[in-house]
């Protein structure tokens, strides 16, 4: 039982992806039909360095049970260091939730350039099988409190 | 220890200066043991400072808790120095608000007291739950002296000492302009095996943990408020547009609220513990801040308040930062 | 009884902009989407009513139009915050709700024979409003009307319509102001206090009600007491931050009042040794 | 209604019978007290001093749904609090229900708040005594409490040692002794004297006091004193000493969605935070500390009394014990009584 939910659990991963690089990537794996799973919800931002690490607690507040964080690859961001502030930042934010209980699989972050469609496709693989093996995100989500 | 008479006469020196518009110290408290903060306007007001291990508030909130009324049409704003009285670790406090430039190091004037460790409140008024007071704590060696009601009690410095002065790394301020005693040397240091501890256990764990830690909270914000670091003057808890935290109190929203405390003060927590000891459902806070403040070590070589022209942590990188995490 | 707190639904009939700017202020006409809420529905000239829109809240607001527009509520609400905000963005046709008529009234009755000078500044004409309109419904019940009111430019006047109505209809006196000179402006130029004294309405038999911004309240109590008013003609309105609207949440206090229960109106007498009330 | 007798051995007992209703006792979260709706009686922990939270959270609760709805859909569904079923709060302290009985004149003045008065009337208060006062900070005797006060419970269980006596106060509270019948005995003739000696023995253990008398007649007239400064230059602004005290009440009311699905809620809000009087326009009539301050101080032991008669404190002492920085409020009525 245990087993066949797991595989039927379909999680729902939140992407922020950065408009330059990982947005780009993302499309260039869409225009050329690369198959990748469609779990994912991407909301394009700036920058990787536009996302706030609240961004994160919110999503998996409001259902999310996994969050990606993408932006371009040190030394390419189009703000010079968008990239580098977020990279300390969700390093700290992925330790600590992993303190309190939130498994780190589900906060993820990865460096995907405009041309690199077949990582993408990658990236959401893994992001998306982590997320599978931990399960639902159960811990501190709005729709379990009854109202 | 620090002598009570000298301290009064820096005191009234202090605030006798026409640049100096007022002194915050401590004074006895209304019952039991405790102390109090204390707002010294005039010289004549001197004699009720006091210094003792029961002198537990960390006084750097004070200079960026003020709420400034705007300054009426025609008068000057009130430039003068706040002069403040702070242990070793409410130092830092002040080096890391003005490492941020919270305001001017000429805007303050810091009186050090060499700390040799204050007492746990909680843990004295466990012992002594009927004493009205006023109490007494001195250090004596290795032992708190508690003189009340014409008794006099010797507990092991050990059993009341604060947590938090048990793996304290500057006992000496590390800024300030007159030092009420010798520099005490260090007496401890900090393993984080607490945090470990916590670290190796389950995810499940872990998260029943601290669920059950957060169901608590009632979030009265006193962590917030009393905190010398949290001094923005639009919090994102109270903001409505957008509204990042929702006022409503459950596991959902308290969880929120801590994770987003904490963060907001990674690299900037500077370990004076008020947060934890003003918990009215005792909240272990200091557990949350602390991994970020080990994390920030080990990751970044980082160690907030203690460096005046310390670059903020998040605002910086290196371009060889760990990303041994990254996809 | 009727749960307190749950508001009534209603349509916007129509809505439209009073003032351009940040702080634009928008006119709703609104009505009950059950027409049986009519039947028990009865308000008086002050009386307020929380207007919102559920999943962003509710604000305290004064119902300007007069129990003698029948048919309809009218609001004026000025663009400050989160709600008013989005209250700002609906229009003819949507829906709102409307929780109401609470707090207490001007006392219509008590003036009826007696001459009435209202003076507002800016969104404060919002609670005169329907005391105006009661009072020229009802004409032959009252003395002489005066109108008096200002806002910093003659862009910035509501009811810009009613006014040259009243102007011209000649069943009131009508006096309006700008703060700056402006140009083809061709009434008086000052703030409302000093056009209070250039009006300076006799006190004999007279109500005066003022309602505008807190500095400019406080001048015209002064410039009405320099004209003869005692206190207990004079009546104002006072507001603050409110969330239950009925007593309850506590935050309206202005020392023991509750200005959602026991205001909005208050006459001079009752709150001239309250400090809080022009805090 | 006569007193019966509860030995402490059937106490246990007892809560497994009250475990039908939502039965509400003391429960120890580490080692911090708190009222909690609890499933097994072995939850229960009795020998406490008091709770940190008051029990006021059980019939008001800290968030509370008003009503419900769905994002494009105009009906309002109004949260049905009989829903909730009938609660025994067992072993609450008499000023914590005393502070119910205070709390009671707001939420039934004028306009009846259905939530808070619904959740009263399914509420079934059965109180025990301090023998010892719970914190040194008690002084519910200066404002007409007891450490053995009956007001607004319906049931106070006196402690003798080694058993209770059932004290029957109100309609409810002999229904709760008929529901308790086989548990309960007829108590022994001394018990009722006894009990009443020791009441005087526990009220003399109160060390703190206060003269009320006067003070709500003095309060406005010392607006402008510089004493207002004086007590709140320490305070931090945070919301202990009004969401820890069992007869604050103020509440704020937001709208919250998720996934198309909202209500409407109120939470409790407290006078001492700086946005709670603060206008839309960025007016606040309280800019300051000192402001709010004067006016939680002047709120309870001044313009409550003056509408409803009472002083909205009961003396329980947890705003002192818990207050970070020793704001006290006893000291600030002593000044207040002497300026």
């Amino acid at each position: 039982m245990a087993e066949a939910t797991q595989t039927d659990f379909q999680p729902n991963i939140v992407a922020f992806l950065c408009n330059w690089c990982s947005y780009a990537g993302a499309d260039l794996a869409g225009t050329s039909r690369t198959q990748y799973p469609s779990n994912v919800r991407v909301i394009r931002v700036m920058c990787s360095g536009r996302v706030n690490p609240m961004f994160v607690v919110n999503a998996l507040q409001e259902g999310a049970d996994g969050v990606l964080v993408s932006g371009c690859h040190p030394g390419d961001c189009h703000y010079m260091q968008g990239n580098y502030y977020a990279r300390r930042r969700f390093k700290l934010m992925r330790n600590f939730l992993e303190y309190l209980g939130i498994e780190p699989e589900r906060v993820r972050m990865s460096w995907v350039s405009a041309s690199e469609g077949a990582k993408w496709k990658e990236v959401i693989e893994e992001v998306v099988e982590g997320v599978k093996a931990v399960g639902p995100m159960n811990k501190f989500q709005r729709r379990q409190l009854n109202w | 220890m620090v002598d009570v008479s000298k301290l009064r006469e820096t005191a009234r020196e202090i605030i006798s200066r026409e640049d100096v518009r007022e002194l915050i110290g401590y004074r006895a408290g209304t019952y039991g043991f405790r102390a109090r903060p204390a707002f010294v306007y005039d010289p004549g007001e001197v004699d009720q400072l006091i210094f003792n291990p029961a002198c537990v508030n960390n006084l750097a909130t004070y200079i960026t808790l003020e709420e400034k009324l705007p300054v009426p049409r025609g008068q000057e704003p009130d430039l003068r120095k706040v002069a403040v009285m702070v242990k070793g670790c409410d130092s830092r406090a002040l080096v890391q608000q003005m490492a941020e430039n919270a305001y001017e190091r000429d805007r303050i004037l810091v009186i050090g007291i060499p700390c040799t460790g204050v007492v746990d409140m909680d843990k004295v008024q466990a012992r002594f739950p009927d004493v009205l007071g006023p109490g007494e704590i001195s250090l004596e060696g290795d032992k708190f002296v508690l003189i009340f009601d014409g008794r006099r009690e010797e507990i092991p410095k050990e059993e009341l000492l604060a947590d938090k002065c048990k793996r304290c790394r500057f006992p000496t301020p590390l800024v300030y302009d007159v030092l009420l005693d010798e520099e005490v040397a260090p007496f401890a240091t900090d393993d984080y095996s607490d945090v470990e501890a916590l670290e190796s256990r389950s995810q499940d764990e872990k998260w029943a943990y601290w669920e059950e830690k957060f169901s608590r909270c009632i979030r009265c914000y006193s962590c917030r408020n009393v905190c010398p670091m949290c001094y923005c003057n639009d919090c994102i808890l109270d903001r409505l547009r957008p509204q990042w935290i929702r006022r409503s109190v459950d596991i959902s929203e308290n969880t929120a609220f801590h994770i987003a405390r904490a963060y907001h003060l990674a690299g900037r927590c500077i370990q004076c513990g008020e947060c934890q000891r003003v918990c009215p459902v005792e909240i272990p806070l200091m557990e949350l801040n602390r991994k970020l403040y080990k994390d920030v070590e080990e990751l970044y070589d980082f160690e907030p308040g203690v460096k005046v022209d310390a670059p903020p942590l998040l605002s910086s990188y290196r371009p060889d930062d760990p990303e041994d995490f990254i996809l | 009884m009727k749960n307190p707190y749950i508001p009534y639904e209603a349509k916007i009939l129509e809505a439209w902009y009073e003032t351009p700017g940040d702080r634009c202020i928008k006119t709703f006409k609104v009505t009950f989407a059950d027409d049986k809420v009519w039947e028990t529905w009865s308000h008086r000239p002050g009386q307020c009513a929380m207007v919102g829109i559920p999943g962003v809240g509710e604000s305290m607001f004064c119902i300007s139009s007069s129990p003698t527009e029948k048919g309809y509520l009218r609001f004026s609400i000025m663009k400050v915050g989160k709600n008013t905000t989005a209250i700002h963005e609906l229009e003819a046709g949507d829906t709102i709700y409307v929780r109401g008529p609470l707090g207490n009234w001007f006392p219509m009755d008590e003036w009826k024979g007696k001459n009435v000078v209202t003076i507002g500044g800016g969104i404060g004409q919002a609670p005169l409003r329907p005391v105006i309109q009661y009072i020229r419904d009802n004409r032959d019940d009252y003395g002489e009307l005066t109108v008096i009111y200002g806002a910093r430019t003659s862009a910035d006047h509501c009811f810009k319509d009613e006014f040259q109505d009243m102007m011209a209809c000649g069943d009131c006196c009508c006096h309006l102001a700008v703060d700056v000179e402006e140009e083809n402006w061709p009434h008086f130029v000052g703030f409302v206090p000093q056009l209070l004294m250039e009006v300076s309405p006799s006190p004999e038999n007279t109500i005066a009600v003022t309602c505008g911004p807190p500095i400019m309240i406080k001048f015209v109590l002064k410039n009405l007491e320099k004209l003869g008013f005692t206190p207990d003609q004079i009546y104002t309105t006072l507001e603050n931050r409110m969330k239950c609207g009925i007593g309850k949440c506590g935050r309206c206090n202005v020392g023991h009042i509750y200005i959602c229960k026991d205001g909005p109106v208050f006459s001079y007498e009752q709150i001239k040794d309250i400090p809080e009330a022009f805090a | 209604m006569a007193a019966k007798k509860l030995s402490k051995e059937k106490v246990g007992e007892v809560l497994q019978e009250l475990s039908k209703f939502r039965l509400i006792t003391p429960v120890k979260s580490d080692d911090v007290v708190l009222f909690r709706e609890i499933a097994d009686p072995k939850e229960a922990f009795l020998e406490y001093g008091n709770s940190t939270v008051p029990p006021k959270k059980v019939v008001f609760p800290q968030t509370e749904t008003l009503f419900r709805f769905t994002i494009g859909n105009p009906e309002l569904r109004e949260k049905n609090v009989e829903e909730e079923g009938t609660t025994v709060i067992f072993g609450l302290r008499p000023c914590d229900a005393r502070a119910m009985s205070i709390v009671d004149k707001l939420f039934s003045w004028d306009y009846e708040d259905p939530y808070y008065l619904k959740r009263r009337e399914l509420t079934t208060l059965v109180g025990m005594t301090c023998v010892q006062p719970p914190s040194i900070n008690c002084f519910c005797t200066s404002l007409q409490g007891s450490p053995f006060g009956k007001d607004g419970l319906d049931v106070l269980l006196v402690d003798m040692g080694d058993h209770f006596l059932f004290q029957p106060l109100t309609e409810k509270g002999a229904r709760m002794e008929e529901t308790l019948a086989s548990y309960l005995e007829d108590a022994s003739p001394g018990d009722v004297e006894r009990a009443s000696s020791m009441e005087e023995e526990a009220k003399g253990k109160i060390v703190r006091s206060i003269d009320p008398q006067g003070i709500a007649e003095k309060l406005p007239s010392l607006w402008e004193d510089p004493l207002w400064k004086r007590v709140s230059d320490a305070c931090l602004g945070c919301g202990i000493c009004t969401f820890l005290c069992p007869t604050c009440h103020c509440f704020d009311m937001q709208d919250e969605v998720e996934r198309g699905e909202g209500r409407r809620a109120r939470m409790w809000d407290s006078c001492m935070f700086c946005e709670y009087t603060l206008h839309a326009s960025g007016h606040n009539p309280r800019p300051t500390r000192k402001e709010r301050t004067r006016n939680r101080i002047s709120h309870k032991y001044s313009y409550y009394p003056k509408r409803f008669d009472v002083i909205a404190c009961v003396g329980c002492g947890r705003c002192i014990s818990l207050c970070p920085v020793n704001i006290d409020i006893l000291e600030i009525l002593e000044q207040v009584v002497e300026a």
